[in-house]
């Protein structure tokens, strides 16, 4: 395993000392592992807080700034934050209109932000939860920690930002966010495994034309080892995935999302498919996203998003935003 | 059973997650995300220096700031769950007032409230292939070699009751090898998570050792 | 090799159709691979063209948009495109003040750019010329093809882009142009060789512990093969490569740039020591871009490009951009 | 020589080139940038289909059609390249008049403007690693063994200067191997560029090599 890193143990530190000198809009401290906008807290605005493992950049730091998230919290690779993280970053996005916890549906997220919350009740902020599990590989079911939260948490938190920063209270920021939720589905695809700075392995091994289906974001093995197949049919399986779970049909907003160690033309060639399959079905890509925008370290492969948009998600989504990995319409 | 006792207990713990570290991780890696070794090394590395800094002086009041440090410290789904078994141990003794000395059969109820508080949360149930398949049946066998008056029992029975109870976690933690998850990230594989121990059930039977380690440890303070 | 690919022959093709149903935006002629502004060209703007070989987007379509190119030809995997594509592009970029071809020095791309803008200026369009020469692994002798041109024609790109959207007239965008080259320098590292979706191996293959330094975009090796260090030693060797070819001082726009494979974690982790390093030196990162911006397929790495920006520089470069992969201040 | 047999050497040059695509392209892959063998394959695919498409009068168009539409169709540095040399090849014999046929003789002298070509717009010069390696030496071969006048050759001699072209261009692609590139890609390496042969000039081997079999086969029409 050869990484850009110093050292196993300060992987995420040095990571966080480089967004920091990368970006003078956001205040950072590498040592505590907390991300908030440069402007803090914006007075009488519901705050924005996510977190979770790292090694998954440009989530969720990246995505701190006007428009989407006050405050992010990142834990160690592939581990939850720790509560006192989730505590101080709400703190700093505290406007005095309470708060909103976007938490992945993982275990240790979950429990973690449990903690927080009430931690932060205890010191009199509101806070409202949006669990995000739209990752349709697991079934929601008693017999699993329920679906994971996957990429739709960038859809959640530029939707609800956007409807935070129009100035919504808390409880319609939530239901906004949960809305958003509702309506997204994701599936993952793996060309190879991750590689943890700690155990230096891949976290799966996958022969020379084995692919993995149904991946999450922490290079656990998915759903089942299949075959490869060309970018079509490997794009036809993720969709029709996500289409027996929600069908998809009018507008839809598509993230073809890559696991960060595939390149933008892989992603741009897997989305022309998706595309196409949707218009198939009688839906519409009516707005998009190709790129890196949920990560597993250096996973190869792909993972595909889809959002069932309604008329004011649609005017949400479009809504100005201004952070390190998304950015437009100011 | 005094500090003294309990802080070589998780003094053993962090020696023994330390050395298994690499172990841990790989149990992790085959049906989770490869980090429960690191996790916890980061937990009782911590929680030991938190020990070394200000020496609690009751073992509820050591308990609790283990708990407290490992919530702290650990993060991911082992850190709010240990933390708490730890916690709400540590919460039973305050309770009954903090006494620097307790008994066995003392610690058994704590350790069962530690239980109850992480059923609570986690809201596993034995079956589930997580740490509880180790937790539950350690807490059992240290319950029932305990019941009996202390007063009638000899002090070697009472290692006795320690070593039933690190090999009740030890044979829970291998009973998970077989079982299908139903809780924790293991759970997403379905089917495919037969066949692997649980990292959380084999951290928990460490536990359990270095507790009949310290038991049998005379100590030098 | 896995790639999401349909086959060898069609990358090119499919990662259009996906650019296209991506970034409404832009017209995109996947089968002539000629990418421009939707909107068509500016009257009286002068026109920026840039194209070559794929495989390293975003580079060129990605940026074509408002402040940056008005039209790129994208041409086989590392093969620069032909003489016809660009005079399509350059038609598509013509707003009747002249075009300036924006050429990464490399044998093919200058030839051909050549006759093509023969048969352009035979078609009375004026045409000037920028030619890319920043990465200082190769030296710029008589006994080689000249330094190539890698991460800093991202910077001249955008700045020149910014003078023509500004009005300038084309001898004083190309003279910027011409300026941002002058003042940029490059350097790039491999952790592991890229993979052509035609010959479907390594382009070369390094150990468990070696690297190559000095590598270009092309999958070609570097100027020699070292042992791996960690993130501080290799952002050092990049940095200290540029240093001596163009001393740092001032205020300085960095890029740290992956190569296509390596996650956006590792590349905070090099700029971090690059930040520091530099200010180290007396100079000052007063400008940045960390992510993937000029890659080599799915090569691991990473490169450092440094541009010794003027307050004229600083100003264009911060002028409004609205590309697939840049944009910000609209 | 006329039409039909030039024909048949640009069929036979897209053939081999076809057949030693992944061989080019594994040549480029060392030095260069692993694409040579599939951007000749896509050119001379891409003129054999012009020439049936629309089969040129005379050798001369017939040159200029194969240059221009290596130049559209290549990119690359070989497309630009190898465009020239067949373009200016054909533009030398259109300034004689395009007669319907030429004599080895002509063909060499046309040849040599190609060469002209090829050095005017890459400069580079014999012993730079480059196709100049093959093609210069093959001109040479073909001029000299085509010097003496038409009437005094026998048709085994003509024979014979197609096989000295052939032989050239393959000793000068060979004597590449050791040399260190000072134009193209390969020149990036410096002295890490000695020991491989340069692509360009292994596959102008493969162009004098398919000269020869055109000469040498009666062909059908
Ligand atoms: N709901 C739960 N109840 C009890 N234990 C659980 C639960 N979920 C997970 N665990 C335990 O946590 C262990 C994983 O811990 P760790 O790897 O540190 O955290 P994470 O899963 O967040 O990466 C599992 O092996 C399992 O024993
Ligand atoms: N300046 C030059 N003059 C003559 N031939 C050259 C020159 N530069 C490159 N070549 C030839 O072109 C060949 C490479 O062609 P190709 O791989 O198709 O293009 P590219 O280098 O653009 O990928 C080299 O092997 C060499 O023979
Ligand atoms: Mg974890
Ligand atoms: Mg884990
Ligand atoms: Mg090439
Ligand atoms: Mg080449």
């Amino acid at each position: 395993m050869k990484k850009l890193i110093n050292s196993a143990e300060t992987v995420v530190t040095d990571a966080l000392r480089g967004l920091a000198a990368a970006h003078p809009d956001l205040r950072v401290d590498p040592g505590g592992r907390i991300v908030s906008r440069a402007c803090g807290p914006t007075p009488g605005k519901v705050g924005l807080v996510s977190g979770g493992g790292s090694g998954h950049e440009p989530l969720h730091a990246g995505f701190v700034g006007y428009g989407m998230l006050d405050a992010a919290c990142p834990g160690e690779i592939f581990t939850s934050p720790v509560p006192d993280q989730m505590v101080t970053a709400t703190a700093a996005a505290n406007g005095g209109a309470g708060v909103l916890h976007v938490v992945k549906n993982y275990t240790g997220d979950v429990l973690n932000f449990e903690l927080a919350a009430d931690l932060c009740a205890e010191e009199g902020v509101e806070i409202a939860r949006v669990l995000v599990d739209d990752d349709v590989a697991v079934r929601d079911s008693p017999d699993t920690a329920g679906r994971r939260g996957t990429g739709a948490t960038v859809f959640v938190e530029k939707i609800a930002g956007a409807a935070a920063e129009g100035g919504a209270p808390l409880a319609e920021v939530a239901r906004v966010a949960r809305e958003v939720n509702a309506r997204s589905r994701s599936f993952g695809i793996a060309l190879e495994a991750c590689t943890t700075p700690v155990s230096g392995r891949p976290t799966f091994e996958l022969g020379e034309t084995e692919i993995e289906l149904g991946v999450g974001i922490h290079g656990e093995p998915g759903r089942s080892r299949a075959a490869m197949r060309d970018a079509r049919e490997l794009a036809a399986v993720a969709l029709d995935a996500v289409n027996e779970d929600m069908p998809l049909s009018g507008d839809v907003l598509v993230m073809v999302n890559g696991l960060g160690g595939t390149p933008l033309i892989e992603l741009h060639i897997v989305f022309a498919e998706i595309a196409e399959r949707l218009s198939g079905r009688g839906a519409r890509v009516a707005r998009s996203l190709v790129g890196d925008y949920v990560t597993s370290l250096d996973m190869r492969g792909f993972s595909v998003t889809a959002c069932l948009l309604s008329e004011d998600l649609a005017r949400l989504w479009d809504a100005p935003v201004q952070t390190p990995a998304l950015r437009w319409g100011r | 059973m005094d500090t003294a006792l309990l802080t070589r207990w998780i003094t053993g713990i962090a020696e023994t997650v330390r050395a298994n570290r690499e172990r841990l991780t790989e149990l992790d890696a085959a049906i989770g995300d490869a980090d429960h070794g690191v996790n916890l090394d980061r937990g009782f590395g911590a929680a030991v220096q938190a020990l070394a800094e200000e020496p609690p002086v009751s073992p509820g009041a050591l308990l609790r700031l283990v708990g407290g440090t490992l919530i702290r410290r650990v993060g991911g789904a082992s850190g709010p769950l240990y933390g708490t078994a730890f916690r709400e141990a540590g919460r039973h003794l305050g309770s009954l007032g903090d006494s620097p000395e307790v008994s066995p059969a003392e610690l058994a109820r704590a350790l069962r409230a530690g239980l109850d508080g992480v059923t609570r949360l986690g809201s596993a149930a034995e079956g589930d292939k997580t740490m509880v398949d180790a937790l539950a049946p350690a807490v059992r066998a240290l319950e029932s070699a305990t019941a009996s008056p202390a007063a009638a029992r000899a002090v070697a029975e009472e290692r006795e009751a320690f070593e039933a109870a690190a090999s009740a976690a030890l044979a829970g933690a291998e009973a998970t090898i077989p079982m299908v998850a139903r809780k924790g990230r293991a759970s997403y594989l379905g089917p495919r998570s037969a066949g692997h121990e649980d990292p959380g059930a084999a951290s928990c039977a460490l536990v359990f050792a270095a507790l009949l380690s310290a038991v049998n440890d005379p100590g030098q303070g």
